[in-house]
């Protein structure tokens, strides 16, 4: 298994770097190693020399696509390597118009699982694997399907939990949360020029630190990702303060793919969970139609 | 662009949906709209809807922003409430006249805020619900009605009112003592007269003989609730006239001659009126008739004396034992500065039987008896009186005779007791107390002894057929004389008047039966200035008569005074009773008794008999009046409304429109389906029409949308809907009337929908689903609303003994087998005819009608809403059967009609 | 929690729940005082993050109400909101809001006994349940 | 801008407010509210002197906003709106408060209660009133012109009224004349009048006349823009033609349809449509022999499921011209209910009966079969009355078959931005109450091509569409309320979800100024419904007169309060 990513590497390396040789070439975006060895984490490659700092392995955590709504406008054509989880989020931010599918070079890597740096195993986030269909690559590394992974799905279950134990789970996890914003800064979903929390008028968030308060917070950024969150679990990773943010996202995609048989952002073309509807919608409020 | 804007405008006949599509749409483009509806509100039948197929759409939340876009159109402007009357002229110029049928209710004051139909009193079966609930007299015909202002009710004059000799708002203050409210009552009657306790007591009310409520057990008893009003209410009436026109007529003063009834009464009026008015009474005492004529058993003193206190207070001087003789009485008057004289004497001169013996001793006229009983005076009686006459006097007198101590009272009469004048229970009361009655027989002579009379000759008849008077002719049966022993004879044949008022030359003339002659309605003698009213011009009538004589003295007075032409120009308002069918099903409530002295408690005393129905008693007698006129003018409403908007003043307005174009949206009616009888609409309770249907199934209708069948409430399980009532029937219309299935089919989904249990069957004969989504429609019914449809004509419907439920006797065609099956409900879709009045519309507007009564068109295909006449246009269900979306698109195409009739007035007409 | 009384917002759309509820008061239906009905032109309107600010603020219980599907004036906004109650319904389950704390229905403008029905049995249900966890718990968080 | 300074006015309504919620301490409680500057109560305040007090009171106290806390927006908004405009104040600075249907009459034993909360629907009224913004009406001009898609008699009867109203019309039809389906019928119902008479009569209001433009053998290649300014290209004969119009009414008709197979058609020789039998009798054709009608033939069915309306009509017409014309024949009706609706079918429905016309019903789970190999010689039925089966012999069957869509309707469904239903016919705005509109402002519809519809129908429906559409062009201009949305480009990361939300198509992303995508709402179209605003994440668009702020600042004053009586700053 380790020389099968060593192979992929230096191919990544390769096609970095001829992607880097064409004139219109901006940038290639891909995973690098931390100082620590430990961990990857994302790198622009501006030159052909320098994609040797390019990295592929089973700690390439994060999502390179995210960072694309940012270079929108930019001269040049931009190279992008991604797994299963970020090219849907390539699709999602391709029709929310955030980057143009023309001015990219898309680099499938078939990912057969990450690992998680603290316990070393398969991570949780792999537990909903499932890549986009029908997405068109500029070059892959292999074929982009769906690794048949078995991996446990990350406890708690909040559905098993009755609502004193979940209220008072999120008590507790949002009681650890400081508002530092991290989980909005790294979502490839935030892509906002000026976020409702930032607003003054009106004055949403009201900053008093209270349950309240965070509990609006983490409420409103979930909903915001309902039918479009692609559970790479980033916004979990990135949270200094370990709070357990990815169950609230997991719930809306398990309540949307059992309300609306949606199977999940950017997997297709299909118009986004919230962005439709369809008169045969169920109708759990009573009094309704059917 | 070439149009030329010209500032024609347009007459669109109908409010329902597809006259107010029409009105939107002409109106939209730059036409003036005239939209005449007939009812108060537009909405028109669609308003009565639930929901509407096939799309199932709440039909007022589709109907309501329509009739607002239209009222709150600049260029629309509504007529409810009114018709037309008249259409002449051509294309670009016709000339038409509106009938503003008066709301009694000002539109531009009325916030439609519903606190005037919380008072008022009167329930009417309400048409917007089909009659299956009731609707107050002033109303809005639905919640969302737009204008959003009431109307009131009033066809005429209920027939109590009208029989009423001096026109009292009978129905008015009975609807008042229902309510509790005995001092308005009151105040009904002050405004015709003063005397509500006295007329309560004595009237004949000839009211009630012509009370509706005959017609369903037994009249309502008027005078009782009238005398209750004057017993338990307290109302002081005051003068109405306004401080200025008190003073113009201060110098005014009019002298009455009589305090009788009409006297009385014609001071009343004048004093309200604002005039100073003095009566001059020959008699020590005040109310003529009333106060020596009729007993006090009958009418207590105390009452009268309260009653006529009320006309003192408005400033009448009565002056009594002063006599007005001679030819010098009235010219003194007019020297003293009185401006008008009024003669009301009344009748006090008993007349002679003109037998031998007449002037014996013991011989004493009715009137002078119970005159000189009523002043005081000692009287002493036989112990056996006879008394001769068959009328009120001679009753009264019989009664008075045994409580002045006559051991036995006989009445003699010449005719049988049924042609006996006197009125019946004063008659049985009389019989009660031991009064005998001989009938058929007449006195021919006085027996006495001594100057004494001792007995009366008296000669038995028989009767022939009737004499002038209407009534059978007496005649003597030759010598079947015998004699009566008594020591004590009172003729009581009749009365006339004494007019020692009048000089032997004096220019008011007299009739042969020396009553004042004066003209009958203005009650204007020959003299100028000289009135005459009462029994003095009629002869004795009844004490009602005379207050109606004072009244209309008092009106010639006031009009004479005032230098009007002096001729009585009240309008003649019609007497309207409720339709027979609303009768049906009212239960049965007997007519209160009236509880009475009992004949040992009125042994020698002249304790009122009769002691008046208690404030209960009365209230509940007076919730049995049925409401005729409808509004009984009882002024609820105007007490309740705080914008002071209701004004029953106001009358009926006609006005001239110049239009151009007139587009016809008449809609329909439903046809009666008691006419098929053998599907007993009408007879059997728990067969209803489609549209009654429609209101139980109703969010906002009779019983809030859970449907309860009309028989016993409960909620049926099982509904049959028979199709073609009428419709495509060489008997009733050819024709088919194109909504029936599709109304079917969604009434018996929405019943599905209330309750999940409910089952229909549908009987039809070609199930007519042919607009857009219909199919789709009928084929949900099938599957998802438990709807099933047997194709049959059902031969008839019966009642299943006991149980309430109909039983259908069919032929099912597919199965080709005759039977029957029984349903908890069965619902008529009865053949929707051209709405009320469309032939007389017709003739008026000039179109003519095809031979279903519909407004025909000559070419259907070229030219489908103009109609035989240039100009006029028909269009939703007048011109033909159809459902909503047709008659919209109809009501389009007549405003695209219309712009090219007015604005190219183009060649091809 | 007999003496509690909930404070509930209603957003009503203009054309049906409104005029539903206009219904209810021309029928004089006698309803509870605790809900205060806001305006807008279609449920459609009604923005999710306004609720869950609602729900966190101190009000105890929100309810959208909008036409019968199929009835909305726009056709459609009746359709965008059922979906997204579906979803915003779910994730206030998840957060530990109680399942009633926000309802969505559909009341038609002659509806006004429905409408009455559903804010008795909505004011009853939220009574039941008690002031909301979020407005007891005004604990001061670590973060100023 | 000046000081925000709100006039709050609370009514009695007579005692339907008063009498329950006090409506003084109303009053009082709303004068010392957050911005609001005056308040005070009347009787009426929808009376004359209501109206008249709140102008006086404006001009008295400088107020430029007003709140009227009084019964249901829905009857009195306009005529407070017009009164505040009246008085000089900008007729959406304006709020209603519903104290009588929301508050006094459903609270009738609870006055404190009613009156607590009446306080703090006031609150909320004038917590709204002082963030309203002042809005314009949006107008769009249109041009006078019409074109319409189309010439049979729905076409010509629309062409033909909007021209003899004065306006200019283009009439594009495909064919190489005008008359649609009726040219190839015989004579036609009521009065048996032969079609070319009507056909006539309805030409002849539309050529000779200056204003309209008649394009045969011509299509819509393409169009764009909406009500009052659409630019459409036709492409004619004599090359493609651009021209600039107001309004469309697309009258594109229907085709009768041809179902193969069915009934042995195309197989069986004898076997053919009532637009084959017409022809053959208006080519005087008449010795047909023994003839079965079979009615709905396609429809009603598994497939098709709509009745085609005026199939039955036409197949009673034509039975009796047979039976007229050789009156020993035996012509048979094979029907599943005679759609013979109204007055006239009824009547030409029994004088078919009285012509010797038979009608058997037949129940579609035992259709009817075709007897013969090469030509028809009879058809074997099961007749339900009898319940037995028996053969009937014929020369010709005739398959009574309804009006389907035509194929290229959905193309210019397409083009118009216009739905079709699942049977390809067009979809109407309001099924019950705008059946000749779509929901797409100054796009009308009239004729078959919405449903089936004889020809008094479609001649009706094109009147009614050219109502419709003279109706904008009348008044030359298109107002809208304004309470419609708006984007601000600086919040917008034009991400397009207002776009796919929008029920009427009125937003578009495009690019500004520097080339950013960035949605933009077409005024005009934008019905005001406020979906878009609740949909973006970041509220870069707003519905105005319903924006965010104002929302937000009811539900916190309502949510803050504590006891409503204790002020508060």
């Amino acid at each position: 298994m380790r020389d099968q990513l060593k192979g992929m590497q230096t191919r990544l390396r390769e096609i970095a770097a001829a992607f880097l040789e064409r004139p219109d070439a901006l940038c290639f975006i891909g995973w690098e190693m931390t100082p620590d060895e430990k961990e990857t984490r994302p790198f622009f490659a501006r030159k052909p020399r320098q994609v040797k700092r390019l990295v592929w392995n089973e700690m390439c955590h994060p999502n390179p696509a995210s960072y694309l709504p940012g270079l929108r406008g930019s001269e040049g054509m931009i190279g992008v390597a991604v797994k299963g989880c970020d090219a849907r989020a390539l699709r999602e931010l391709i029709r929310a118009n955030q980057i143009e599918r023309k001015n990219l070079f898309v680099l499938g890597i078939p990912c057969a699982g990450l690992v998680d740096p603290n316990t070393g195993a398969i991570a949780s986030r792999c537990s909903e694997c499932q890549y986009p269909v029908d997405l068109d690559y500029d070059e892959t590394l292999g074929p982009m399907e769906t690794p048949d992974l078995t991996v446990e799905r990350s406890a708690p279950d909040l559905d098993a939990m009755s609502l004193q134990q979940r209220r008072a789970f999120w008590k507790q996890e949002l009681d650890k949360c400081i508002r530092c914003d991290a989980c909005r800064k790294i979502c490839y979903g935030c892509y906002c020029p000026e976020c409702i929390f930032e607003m003054s008028d009106p004055k949403w968030a009201t900053n008093r630190g209270d349950l309240a308060d965070k509990i609006f917070y983490h409420a409103v950024r979930a909903y915001h990702l309902a039918g479009r969150c692609v559970g790479c679990d980033e916004c979990a990773r990135a949270c200094p303060m370990g709070v357990r943010l990815d169950l609230l996202n997991r719930s809306l995609r398990d309540h949307a793919k059992e309300m609306f048989s949606f199977d999940g952002a950017g997997i297709t073309d299909e118009k986004p969970l919230l962005r439709t509807f369809s008169t045969e919608d169920p109708d759990p409020f009573f009094g309704g139609d059917k | 662009m070439t149009t030329a804007r010209p500032s024609e405008s347009v007459l669109v006949l109908g409010g329902g949906i597809a006259g107010l599509q029409a009105a939107v749409d002409i109106a939209n483009l730059g036409f003036h709209v005239h939209l005449v509806e007939r009812t108060p509100s537009i909405g028109g039948r669609m308003a009565q809807l639930d929901k509407t197929f096939p799309t199932n759409d709440c039909s007022m939340c589709i109907l309501a922003p329509k009739m607002m876009e239209c009222a709150g159109h600049d260029l629309v402007t509504l007529h409810t409430y009114s018709d037309l009357t008249r259409l002449e002229g051509r294309l670009g110029a016709f000339r038409v006249e509106i009938l503003h049928r008066s709301r009694f209710v000002d539109a531009g004051k009325c916030t439609g805020c519903d606190d005037c139909a919380i008072a008022c009193p009167v329930e009417v079966p309400s048409e917007f619900e089909m009659g299956l609930a009731n609707r107050k007299a002033v109303y809005k015909p639905f919640p969302q009605a737009v204008p959003n202002v009431y109307a009131i009710t009033k066809t005429g004059v209920a027939p109590c009112r009208d029989t009423c000799p001096a026109g009292v708002n009978a129905q008015g203050y009975i609807q008042l003592v229902k309510l509790g409210k005995f001092d308005e009552a009151l105040e009904v009657v002050h405004n015709t007269m003063p005397f509500a306790g006295t007329i309560g007591r004595i009237c004949p009310h000839p009211c009630e003989t012509d009370c509706t409520r005959l017609d369903v057990e037994s009249p309502v008893s008027i005078c009782a609730i009238k005398r209750a009003a004057a017993d338990h209410g307290k109302h002081i009436p005051e003068v109405e006239a306004t401080p200025q026109e008190r003073v113009k007529r201060a110098g005014k003063s009019v002298a009455i001659v009589g305090a009788g009834p009409a006297g009385i009464n014609a001071a009343y009026s004048l004093a309200r009126k604002g005039y100073p008015v003095t009566v001059f009474e020959k008699l020590p005492v005040v109310g003529g008739m009333l106060r020596v004529g009729v007993p006090s058993y009958r009418l207590p003193w105390d009452v009268l004396d309260r009653e006529i206190d009320l006309v003192k207070n408005l400033g009448v001087k009565i002056k009594t034992s002063s006599p007005i003789n001679g030819p010098s009485g009235i010219r003194n008057l007019f020297k003293n500065g009185f401006k008008a004289v009024l003669l009301s004497v009344g009748a006090h001169a008993s007349l002679k039987l003109g037998i031998p013996g007449e002037k014996r001793k013991g011989v004493v006229g009715a009137v002078d008896f119970l005159r000189r009983h009523a002043l005081g005076k000692k009287i002493t009686v036989g112990k056996h009186t006879v008394i001769v006459g068959g009328g009120n006097a001679a009753v009264d007198s019989s009664r008075t005779a045994l409580r002045l101590g006559a051991r036995k009272v006989t009445i003699l009469y010449r005719r049988s007791r049924a042609e006996m004048p006197a009125l019946s229970w004063e008659v049985e009361a009389a019989l009660e107390e031991g009064v005998e009655i001989m009938t058929l027989a007449a006195p021919i002579a006085v027996l006495a002894k001594k100057g004494k009379v001792t007995g009366i000759e008296v000669i038995r008849m028989r009767l022939e057929d009737a004499d002038s008077s209407g009534r059978p002719r007496p005649v003597p049966i030759p010598d079947s004389n015998y004699v009566i022993n008594c020591d004590m004879l009172i003729p009581a044949i009749g009365q006339a008047p004494i007019l020692d008022c009048l000089g032997p030359r004096s220019r008011v003339k007299t009739s042969r039966w020396g009553t004042i002659v004066a003209h009958e309605k203005t009650c204007a003698t020959d003299q100028k200035g000289v009135f005459a009213c009462g029994d003095a011009v009629t002869g004795p009538a009844t004490a009602i008569d005379a207050v109606d004589a004072g009244n209309r003295a008092a009106e010639s007075i006031h009009r004479f005074l005032q230098g009007k032409p002096i001729k009585s120009t009240a309008p003649q308002i019609p007497c309207v009773r409720p339709p027979a069918e609303d009768l049906s099903g009212i239960p049965i409530v007997d007519r209160a008794g009236m509880s009475e002295l009992s004949v040992r408690g009125r042994r020698r005393n002249f304790k009122e008999v009769e002691k008046g129905l208690s404030v209960k008693e009365a209230r509940a007698e007076a919730e049995r009046c049925l409401n005729c006129a409808p509004c009984c003018e009882c002024m609820e409403c105007v007490r309740a409304c705080q914008a002071n908007a209701v004004d029953h003043g106001m009358i009926d307005e006609t006005i001239t429109l110049h239009v151009g174009a007139c587009v016809v949206a008449t809609g329909f009616d439903m046809m009666d389906a008691s006419i098929i009888e053998e599907y007993g609409a009408g007879r059997i309770p728990n067969v209803v029409t489609g549209l009654e249907f429609e209101r139980l199934l109703s969010a906002s209708g009779p019983c809030g949308g859970h449907v309860r069948r009309p028989s016993d409430g409960r909620s049926p399980k099982k509904i049959a809907f028979i199709q073609c009532v009428g419709s495509r029937d060489l008997r009733n219309h050819e024709y088919c009337s194109a909504v029936c299935c599709m109304h079917a089919t969604k009434e018996a989904i929405l019943a599905n929908e209330h309750e999940r249990d409910v089952r229909s069957t549908i009987f039809y004969m070609d199930l007519r689903a042919a607009g857009k989504n219909f199919q789709t429609y009928v084929a949900r019914a099938k599957d998802q609303y438990s709807v099933s449809y047997v194709r049959a004509r059902p031969g008839f419907v019966e009642e299943v003994e006991g149980t309430g439920d109909v039983r259908v006797v069919y032929e099912d065609t597919e199965l080709r087998k005759k039977t029957d099956e029984v349903f908890d409900l069965v619902v008529l879709c009865q053949a929707m005819i051209p709405s009320e009045g469309s032939t007389q519309l017709a003739e008026t507007l000039g179109i003519e009608l095809d031979e279903h009564g519909f407004i025909s068109t000559p070419s259907p295909l070229a030219a489908p809403v103009d109609t035989t006449r240039p100009g006029l246009l028909a269009i939703g269900y007048a011109a033909s059967p159809q459902d909503i979306p047709d008659s919209v698109v109809q009501a389009s195409a007549a405003a695209g009609r219309v712009a090219e009739l007015l604005r190219r007035g183009s060649s091809d007409e | 929690m007999s003496d509690f009384e909930p404070k509930i917002l209603v957003f009503a759309c203009n054309w049906c729940s409104y005029a539903g509820a206009d219904m209810a008061g021309v029928s004089r239906y006698q309803m509870p005082p605790n809900c205060r009905v806001i305006r807008v032109m279609c449920s459609a309107r009604v923005r999710p993050e306004q609720v869950i600010s609602a729900l966190t603020q101190g009000l105890d219980a929100v309810l959208v109400l909008g036409c019968h599907p199929g009835d909305c004036h726009y056709t459609e906004g009746n359709y965008i909101t059922r979906r997204r109650g579906i979803m915003l319904k779910n994730l206030l389950e998840t957060m530990g809001f109680e399942k009633s704390r926000f309802q969505v229905n559909w009341v038609s403008a002659a509806e006004g006994a429905r409408f009455a029905q559903v804010v008795r049995e909505f004011v009853e249900e939220i009574k039941a349940l008690g002031p909301s966890h979020v407005s007891t718990e005004k604990d001061t968080g670590t973060h100023a | 801008m000046s000081r925000v300074k709100v006039g709050v006015f609370v009514c009695h309504c007579g005692s339907n407010i008063g009498g329950i919620v006090d409506v003084p301490d109303v009053v009082e409680y709303a004068r010392d509210l957050p911005l609001v500057h005056y308040s005070e109560d009347n009787l009426y305040t929808c009376s004359d002197a209501g109206l008249t007090a709140i102008k006086e009171k404006i001009k008295e106290h400088g107020l430029n906003r007003v709140v009227v806390a009084s019964c249901t927006p829905r009857t009195h908004e306009e005529l407070f709106r017009r009164t505040c405009e009246e008085a000089g104040v900008n007729r959406y600075l304006f709020e209603f408060v519903n104290l009588r249907e929301h508050c006094s009459w459903i609270h009738m034993n609870q006055p404190q209660e009613a009156t607590c909360k009446a306080k703090e629907l006031v609150r909320l009224g004038a917590a709204k009133a002082a963030r309203l913004r002042p809005l314009e009406i949006a107008r769009a001009p249109v041009k006078p012109a019409c074109l319409v898609i189309g010439g049979g008699v729905a076409g010509l009867s629309a062409a033909g009224s909007l021209a003899q109203q004065g306006f200019e019309v283009h009439l594009v039809e495909r064919a190489d004349r005008l008359g649609g389906l009726t040219r190839d019928l015989w004579k036609l119902l009521p009065g048996d009048r032969p079609a070319s008479e009507l056909l006539h009569t309805l030409t002849s209001r539309v050529t000779g006349e200056e204003n309209v433009t008649v394009y045969l053998n011509s299509e819509l290649d393409e169009i764009t823009g909406f009500i009052g300014s659409f630019k459409a290209t036709l492409s004619t004969p004599s090359g493609k033609k651009d021209i600039d119009i107001g309004t469309v009414i697309v009258a594109t008709g229907a085709v009768e349809l041809e179902p193969l197979g069915l009934y042995h058609l195309g197989e069986t020789e004898g076997v053919i449509t009532q637009m084959g039998l017409e022809k053959m009798l208006a080519d005087e054709k008449k010795d047909l022999g023994d003839v079965v009608f079979i009615n709905c033939a396609g429809a009603r069915g598994p497939d098709r499921e709509y009745c085609g309306r005026l199939c039955c009509a036409v197949s009673i017409k034509n039975a009796r011209y047979l039976k007229e014309a050789d009156p020993d024949a035996r012509v048979t009706i094979l029907q599943r209910d005679v759609m013979a609706f109204g007055t006239e079918f009824e009547t030409e429905y029994r004088k078919a009966m009285c012509a010797g016309v038979r009608f058997i019903r037949f129940s579609p789970d035992r259709p009817p079969t075709m007897i013969g190999k090469d030509r028809v010689t009879g058809v074997r039925i099961y007749n339900q009355l009898t319940g037995e089966e028996s053969d009937l012999s014929a020369n010709t069957v005739v398959l009574t078959t309804p009006l389907a869509a035509d194929a290229g309707a959905s193309d210019l469904a397409q083009m118009l931005k216009v739905p079709i239903d699942k049977e390809g016919f067009f979809l109407e705005a309001h099924l019950k109450l705008r059946p000749v509109e779509f929901a797409t402002d100054g796009v009308f519809i009239a004729g078959a091509a919405r449903f089936p519809a004889d020809i008094g129908e479609a001649v009706a429906q094109g009147t009614a569409a050219a109502a419709k559409a003279a109706a904008p062009m009348f008044a030359g201009e298109v107002s809208v309320e304004a309470t419609t949305a708006v984007t601000d480009p600086r919040l917008c990361s034009g991400c397009g979800t207002c776009e796919s939300v929008c029920p009427f198509d009125a937003i578009e992303i495009t690019q500004d100024r520097h080339g950013r995508p960035v949605s933009e709402v077409n005024a005009v179209m934008c019905k005001g419904c406020g979906a878009c605003a609740a949909a973006c994440p970041c509220g870069a668009i707003q519905q105005l007169g319903f924006t965010d702020s104002q929302i937000f600042e009811m539900v916190r004053s309502l949510a803050r309060d504590g006891d409503p009586s204790g002020s508060e700053g």
